[in-house]
């Protein structure tokens, strides 16, 4: 699992300055500027809010909106790159405090890739962390420097008693996906405290809490089914763990901290390394001969990443992060931020556009829908504008998995309807989903 | 003879106690089981039918007096007292159409297919879930998307979209209700009277440059209509030319000199 | 062999003499009421009990009063005055007493007293000469009969609201469709139980 | 006053079936046959201007709190009138109606116009409303009745004589089979509702 | 008394005396009706005797025990020719069909070998359907059955009954059975 | 115009309404061939017939009502099938026609078209012309199974459709293959198989209470009526009811959504089936028995709304409150939230 660096460092990166949810960064340099890799061009100016690094070295061309992977235009700091290497001084961390880890978490940009600053998920305010879950499940491996498999398995050990450390929870888990064989190896030969590691699978009502138990240890690796979804975190904390989290909350109300493989690895590097989150691993699919994983830097545009492979065919179509949840792009100039994980590309010729036809109430969608709902009554209802009804039929609990979509025969987009009455619900209501800065929430969801 | 005057007393008899029985409980019941009501809902009750046919769709004329005051019931909804009822129950509930000059929805966006698009879509049909994926589908970002959202929003099919990709208003359907109005995410869509004659049919504040690039038909703030108006009642502010219908006398000039076409009349 | 009677009356008046579908009784609340379930499902239960209620008052009234006197040509007049009457009591009393029950059920009692249903279980009683138990079994199946076609068409309506449906069929129309085919089931179906 | 648009409303807009979707009990149960559907609509309309005329003349003299059930009796007492004359002149036409004679009585049109029309107006419009809407009510019944009749049994015989005979059979049975009357009446309120909302469009 | 006292005696009085009114005038109607009902009846009843047994000159009714208030109901005629030789048995039995009571009118000659013939004097049955049985097509099959054919054809019979309607066809067919077995066992 | 933006998922499965309705016909085939096989010309002229105005009415309402034609999609054509299917061979040849056309135009298209109807437009077609003349659509003769070979071909066949039970299980293949949902076809086929069972075993018990037998093995022998055959399957194993199993039941706008609903469905579908044919015949009882259960559809599926995901149902929950009662030593495995 080698993954190789682009060949030639991009004309232009495109850096925005808010990867994350939260509040923006406060731009630190100017038009015209000289900047080197890792200098930190924005910062934060709340604590829902992680700074953002160069990653090339070069001159600002321009402060302006440009085109974002999630479909809007965000304010970034356009770079001019010329040929160099340089870097500001990175100085690694030497047995940190707790204290020290956050602060290093939010200095060094680390966000998920699901879009939390890291450490707000770690050391949420108000909240107590009790478990540390890695999933590995959905994105790919990281990759960077290690020698074997085994190497990266450790290092990930590292970054999760790192993480456990920085929110203060005595349990961690990894869970990784239940046909990566690739990866369960791996960790079956790493071991932990001195006890060879077992990957876990979880059966039947089976949760983690059984695997603590059973290994007699607070580091367990568990595998499960790949689960895909733009809104997993609940569904996934309450399959893995048991514990529900209530509408409109998230996992950290419970005491669970989902962190993702690259945001461990990045502070990983941050701790180990010093090296602030400017690199990241996506991988290329569809249509593209190419390495299937990439090392970039964040904000270079996708044209420099597609332009590096050879592709069969006229590009109709580019997603990014996954053919599944990801978003299509109008522009090849978007560029790779901190929530990338994947560039799909899509011939002209395998581009759908299904006419969708009438429902008929085939109930396949309900069959595929992993929480219960009902997604052939919903998409109507969303089409109707019957928001109403929606809210009474828990629209809000939709994972945004798109396997209704995928299934329906009549090629109806349900996922985008579902998706546009929740758009619609969380505009009416207000109140229904508490925005994230606020302090409403607490207390407003515990556990069960 | 006498068999026929026993049996007709008789009949007036039974029919008279049963009538008298009838009416006295009834009473008694009144009285004795009150319940205080709205006195509006009660003063509803007495204009309406009372047939209690159910024809609304309400549980009978009592149950839609207490929705008209409740919960905003239509009060033209008793079908039986049509327009008369529908009137008193109006002069109760203090509600008054008034009868203004007709207003119509206008589409401010003449670019339809004049405007370029900037990618293919393909999914649901609605405007506000083009929003959703992209900041929208046209070149400009102020025009209208034709995805028809506000024909989606009108309950009475007096919209629609023509072949050239931009809504029209059906005007012998339209109710001037406003729902196509709130439902456009870029605010394209005002009511006009008929009697205000000229437009100027777009939206976009973009510069003139910007404008050309994407929109045939679009307001580039070149100010010649400013400069023509006889009446002054056009001004050009952040690029696009605005009209006053109180001063504008429809005379045509500006339409003329236009050289987007975008000033119109109608 | 009285009970058999009976539940032969009763299966009779659920299913092969369905008042809403077979004999056309109480069309206007079929169309009106039928819009969401649980309206239909209080109009029901309404019914039911001023059905049973009617069947009994009438049966009073017909076998101890009109008989005795001869005044049967009065039934009509006397039938209709004594169901408006009981109709209204009923709502005075469970206004007053069970507040809970009149905001659940009482709101359809009004409804009733022109249902033509109610005035057609009285009617058909007579003009079967039934006794008294059979002549209330009788209104309590009418009852049952309209609850299940009731809530049939209120929840294939529902369902409808779902589906595109042109809009000249949409409504009334869409109402009358679904009823016959409700009335085809019907007609075709429970006839083969032998009774 | 127009007497004659105020007849043909009666007809048009506030037709009871179509208009004002009334008594819809008798509409579909006695359309079996048109001689059915006229013996139906002439009793109705007995009771429907008799009723009228009765309660607009007196309409100064009805307390309104028990107005209902005065309606009430007045409109039993014709019904009952109806019936028996029916009953004893009539006994055919009485077997086929059944039930439906009496049933007037609760018939939403007769007490709907009652209140709507005849309590507030003076004897000589109730009578032209009353006739107005009987018309309308028989023209509907009798369409209805003349669909499901010739379908159903593949002719019109009425008062002993075949008005119309279709060369085709066997006759399609369930038209005037229960179906039949529900088929019937919504296939022509969808026309009906079709031709209105293309008048409505055009600008009608 | 108190205002709205008066009120209500006035409302009472107003709903008593429309009430007397309406009985009033029902009366009217009922009596001379009545009597057109009765003479309807008769009119009916000979009309269908007459048709059955064409033959018979006078039908002479044959009463069954007094009841209470001393009537006697009829239950059967002798059908007698010119000569007074009793030519059949006429009778009318009401049966439950599948609608209604159906009154059945029917004939046996005298030697209770044949049914003479079959007649409808009123029924409420389905239209199109149980109504059939008016139809001469279903009545004329009666004519001169003999009686251990009475019966529908699925049953053995010689009678087919009226597709779609069964019961109402089971139903004359059992009431002419049950009768003409009364009347064999009161004449034998 | 460069590229393409859809809302996700951006790949969708190869299902479409079309392919399964391309499915559906070809799993008919065989049994169309066999009917055509046994029956001769008229059998091919119904199945012509009912196919083409099926599809010629499908087109004419489209275009008359200025809609878009959807003839390709194969729905007309399946039903026109179907009916044909369900149409006995001496018919005469405007049977079929007209059923096919009250079934596009009324069954169909006044009901809104493609997944608005709430009844089976071919049943809606069937009652139709059945109750209007019911002479032509009367079999012949009622099927039931003589001897096993009457399952390859049924000598005494009926309709179009009974011709060969055997040939109809080409349905199973498309639930196999995912075309043909499984819950209702399942539930259907085992509520109507176990029908006359258990109405044996019931009779059997209330004959041993009636006797006053008081021996419990003499009630526990009477489960082993379960594992024999009665007569009465004879007529249950008949192509109609299969038809019904496989392809009328499981018209997807016909049934309810929810999973639970389907279960509950099915198991409706069975009961109305078999009471029907525990008094009169299979024939009538499949069709009557799926179109009362179409009209009930709607009421089950309201009835049977999922709760919200996680909730507990009330056997988790009571399962739960057991297993907290028994002592941690004594459990071997326990759903536990740590």
């Amino acid at each position: 699992m080698e993954s190789k660096r682009l060949k030639t460092i991009p004309e232009k990166v495109i850096i925005p300055l808010k990867q994350h949810n939260g509040v923006a960064c406060k731009p630190l340099v100017n038009k015209g500027d000289q900047v080197l890799i890792g200098q930190k061009i924005g910062e934060s100016v709340s604590y829902y809010s992680s700074d953002v690094h160069s990653s090339v070295c070069g001159e600002v061309l321009a402060i302006e909106n440009a085109p974002n992977p999630d479909g809007n235009k965000v304010l970034s700091v356009i770079i001019k790159a010329v040929d160099s290497e340089e870097t500001v001084a990175f100085v690694p961390a030497n047995n940190p405090s707790q204290k020290d880890l956050i602060a290093i978490i939010q200095g060094a940009g680390i966000v998920e890739h699901y879009g939390a600053p890291t450490h707000t998920v770690l050391k949420p305010e108000g909240k107590k962390i009790d478990l540390v879950l890695i999933n590995a499940t959905a994105s790919e491996w990281i990759g960077g420097k290690y020698a074997t498999p085994t190497e990266y398995a450790s290092q990930m050990m590292d970054a999760l008693k790192l993480l456990m450390k920085a929110s203060g929870a005595l349990k961690g888990a990894i869970i990784v996906r239940k046909d990566d064989n690739d990866s369960i190896e791996a960790f079956e030969g790493v071991k932990v405290d001195g006890k060879a590691l077992r990957v876990a699978p979880l059966l039947g009502t089976r949760r983690l809490g059984h695997y603590f138990k059973d290994q007699g240890s607070n580091i367990v690796v568990a595998s499960q089914e790949r689960i895909l979804g733009r809104n997993i975190l609940n569904f996934f904390t309450y399959n893995v763990t048991g514990r529900k989290v209530a509408l409109g909350c998230n996992p950290t109300d419970v005491g669970v901290a989902v962190c993702g493989v690259k945001s461990a690895k990045a502070l990983y590097d941050a701790v180990h390394e010093g090296k602030p989150y400017y690199e990241t691993v996506i991988s290329m699919e569809g249509a593209v001969n190419c390495p299937e994983l990439i090392f970039v830097r964040i904000g270079t545009p996708f044209k420099d990443i597609i332009s590096e492979c050879t592709f069969n065919g006229e590009i109709g179509k580019i997603i990014a992060n996954g053919v599944i949840t990801g978003i299509a792009q109008y522009t090849d100039e978007v560029p790779v931020t901190k929530g990338t994980t994947r560039i799909t590309l899509l011939t002209k010729e395998q581009v759908l556009r299904d006419e969708s036809l009438d429902c008929i109430h085939c109930a396949r969608c309900v069959d595929a829908c992993p929480v219960s709902l009902l997604p052939t009554r919903l998409h109507v209802l969303a089409e109707q504008g019957r928001f109403d009804e929606c809210r009474q039929m828990h629209i809000q609990f939709c994972i945004e998995c798109g396997r209704c979509s995928f299934a329906c025969p009549s090629k109806i987009h349900i996922l985008q309807l579902i998706r546009y009455a929740k758009n619609a619900i969380e505009q009416a209501y207000e109140d229904a989903t508490p925005k994230e800065s606020s302090n409403l929430k607490l207390g407003c969801c515990g556990g069960e | 003879m006498n068999d026929t005057t026993t049996f007709l007393i008789e009949s007036m008899a039974i029919l008279g106690g049963l009538g008298l029985a009838v009416g006295l409980m009834l009473i008694f019941a009144s009285k004795k089981f009150k319940v205080e009501t709205n006195p509006l809902v009660e003063e509803i009750i007495s204009v309406l039918p009372g047939v209690n046919c159910g024809a609304c769709g309400y549980a009978g004329c009592s149950d839609f007096a207490e929705r008209v005051v409740n919960e905003n019931a239509p009060i033209t909804g008793c079908p039986v007292g049509g327009f008369d009822v529908a009137k008193e129950i109006g002069g109760i509930m203090g509600q008054e159409v008034a009868e203004g000059e007709k207003q119509y929805p206008f589409i401010k966006c003449h670019g339809g297919l004049n405007c370029v698009d900037r990618f293919e879509y393909v999914g649901f049909e609605d405007c506000k879930a083009v929003m959703m994926l992209s900041d929208g589908e046209k070149g400009c970002s102020y025009g209208c998307m034709g995805r028809g959202t506000c024909v989606r929003a009108c309950p009475f099919d007096a919209l629609y979209i023509g072949d050239d990709r931009l809504p029209h208003v059906n005007k012998n359907l339209c109710t001037s209700c406003g729902l196509c109005i709130s439902s456009c995410p870029n605010d394209i869509l005002v009511f006009a009277k008929e009697s205000e004659r000229v437009h100027v049919r777009c939206v976009s504040h973009d510069k003139g440059k910007a404008v050309k690039e994407v929109c045939a038909v679009g307001c580039i703030g070149c100010k010649i209509c400013e400069k023509n108006c006889p009446e002054q009642a056009i001004t050009v502010t952040d690029f696009l030319a605005v009209i006053d219908q109180d001063k504008c006398t429809a005379c045509g000039i500006c339409v003329e000199k236009c050289p987007q076409n975008t000033i119109e009349t109608r | 062999m009285v009970e058999k009677a009976l539940f032969a009356i009763f299966l009779e008046g659920v299913f092969i003499k369905n008042f809403l579908i077979i004999q056309f009784l109480g069309l206007c609340s079929f169309v009106g009421v039928t819009k969401d379930v649980k309206s239909a499902a209080g109009m029901s239960g309404a019914v039911i009990f001023v059905m049973a209620m009617a069947s009994t008052a009438s049966y009073l009234l017909y076998t101890y009063i009109l008989v005795p006197t001869e005044m049967t040509f009065l039934d009509l007049i006397s039938f209709i005055v004594v169901i408006a009457a009981l109709v209204q009591l009923v709502e005075f009393v469970v206004r007053k007493n069970i507040p809970s029950l009149y905001r659940s059920l009482g709101i359809y009692l009004p409804l009733i007293t022109t249902n033509c249903a109610v005035l057609g279980v009285v009617l058909l009683n007579v003009q079967s000469q039934y006794n008294f138990m059979q002549s209330v079994v009788f209104g309590i199946s009418a009852g049952v009969g309209y609850t299940i076609v009731m809530l049939m068409m209120a929840s294939i309506r529902e369902r409808s609201t779902f589906v595109s449906i042109p809009s000249s069929i949409r409504g009334l129309p869409q109402a009358f469709l679904i009823a016959t085919m409700l009335s085809l089931a019907f007609v075709n179906y429970f006839w083969v139980i032998p009774i | 006053m127009n007497v004659f648009s105020e007849f043909m409303r009666g007809i048009t807009r506030d037709n009871p079936i179509f208009g004002l979707v009334l008594g819809l009990c008798p509409t579909l149960a006695v359309t079996t046959s048109v001689e059915n559907a006229i013996g139906m609509s002439a009793g109705t309309a007995f009771v429907l201007v008799c009723s009228n005329i009765f309660i607009s003349a007196m309409r100064k003299q009805i307390p309104s709190a028990v107005r209902l059930p005065i309606f009430i009796i007045i409109i039993a007492t014709f019904v009952s009138i109806v019936r028996m004359i029916m009953e004893a002149y009539v006994p055919s036409m009485y077997t086929a109606l059944g039930v439906f004679i009496p049933l007037i009585v609760v018939n939403c049109i007769i007490i709907g116009r009652a209140e709507a029309y005849a309590n507030k107006n003076s004897i000589f419009p109730s009578f032209i409303d009353a006739l107005g809407i009987s018309t309308g009510f028989l023209l509907v019944l009798m369409v209805i009745g003349g669909i499901r009749e010739i379908l159903g049994t593949g002719q019109i015989v009425s008062f002993g004589y075949t008005l119309l005979s279709l060369p085709v059979n066997p006759a399609v049975t369930t038209m005037i089979l229960p179906p039949g009357a529900f088929l019937t009446i919504g296939i022509l309120m969808a026309v009906v509702n079709y031709q209105r909302a293309k008048k409505r469009a055009k600008g009608g | 008394m108190s205002e709205s006292n008066k009120d209500t005696v006035v409302v009472i009085g107003k709903l008593v005396l429309i009430s007397v009114v309406a009985a009033l005038l029902l009366a009217i109607t009922y009596i001379p009706t009545q009597q057109q009902l009765e003479l309807n009846v008769i009119a009916a009843q000979k009309a269908i005797l007459a048709e059955l047994v064409p033959g018979a000159d006078n039908f002479d009714p044959v009463e069954g025990p007094a009841n209470a208030e001393g009537e006697r109901e009829v239950l059967y005629y002798r059908a007698v020719d010119e000569s007074g030789n009793i030519v059949a048995y006429a009778f009318f039995q009401r049966q439950q069909g599948s609608q209604s009571m159906i009154v059945v009118a029917g004939a046996v000659d005298s030697s209770f070998s044949n049914v003479l013939g079959m007649d409808v004097l009123s029924h409420e049955e389905t239209p199109g359907l149980g109504a059939k049985i008016t139809t001469p097509a279903f009545q004329n099959q009666f004519r001169g059955v003999p009686l251990q054919q009475l019966a529908l054809s699925r049953s053995g019979g010689s009678i087919d009954a009226i597709t779609g309607a069964t019961i109402s066809s089971q139903a004359v067919v059992n009431a002419l059975n049950t009768k003409i077995n009364q009347v064999k066992a009161a004449e034998a | 115009m460069d590229y393409t933006i859809s809302a996700p998922p951006h790949i969708k499965s190869k299902f479409s309404f079309s392919s399964i309705n391309r499915a559906k016909i070809l799993a008919l085939i065989p049994v169309s061939l066999a009917s055509v096989y046994f029956f001769g010309m008229p059998a091919l002229g119904i199945i012509l017939a009912a196919s083409l105005a099926a599809v010629a009415t499908e087109y004419s309402i489209q275009r008359i009502f200025k809609k878009k034609v959807t003839i390709m999609d194969g729905h007309a054509a399946l039903i026109g099938l179907m009916f044909a299917l369900l149409t006995p061979p001496e018919a005469p040849i405007w049977i079929p026609i007209f059923g096919a056309f009250f079934a596009i135009a009324i069954g169909k298209h006044a009901f809104g078209g493609i997944g608005s109807y709430i009844f089976n437009p071919v049943l809606v077609a069937w009652v139709f012309v059945r109750s209007a003349w019911g002479d032509f659509m009367t079999p012949a003769s009622i099927p039931s199974l003589g001897q096993l070979s009457d399952l390859v071909l049924e000598n005494g066949a009926g309709l179009l459709v009974d011709v060969s039970p055997i040939l109809l299980l080409s349905g199973v293949y498309l639930v196999y293959k995912k075309y043909i949902e499984w819950r209702v076809p399942l539930v259907f086929a085992l509520t109507v198989f176990f029908f006359n069972q258990t109405v044996a075993f019931l009779s059997a018990v209330i004959g041993l209470i009636q006797e006053g037998v008081l021996n419990p093995l003499m009630y526990l022998s009477t489960m082993f009526i379960f594992l024999e055959v009665t007569d009465e399957l004879s007529y249950v194993m008949v192509g109609i009811v299969f038809f019904g199993i496989l392809f009328l039941a499981t018209d997807t706008p016909t049934t309810p959504v929810t999973k639970n609903g389907r279960l509950i469905y099915g198991f409706a579908c069975g009961l109305l089936v078999s009471i029907y044919g525990y008094f009169g015949n299979y024939v009538d009882g499949t069709i009557y028995g799926i179109f009362l259960a179409n009209a009930i559809a709607a009421y089950i599926e309201t009835k049977t709304l999922p709760a919200m995901f996680g909730h507990e149902s009330l056997l988790e929950r009571s399962y739960k409150r057991i297993m907290k009662r028994i002592p941690p030593s004594l459990k071997y495995e326990v759903i536990s939230d740590e």
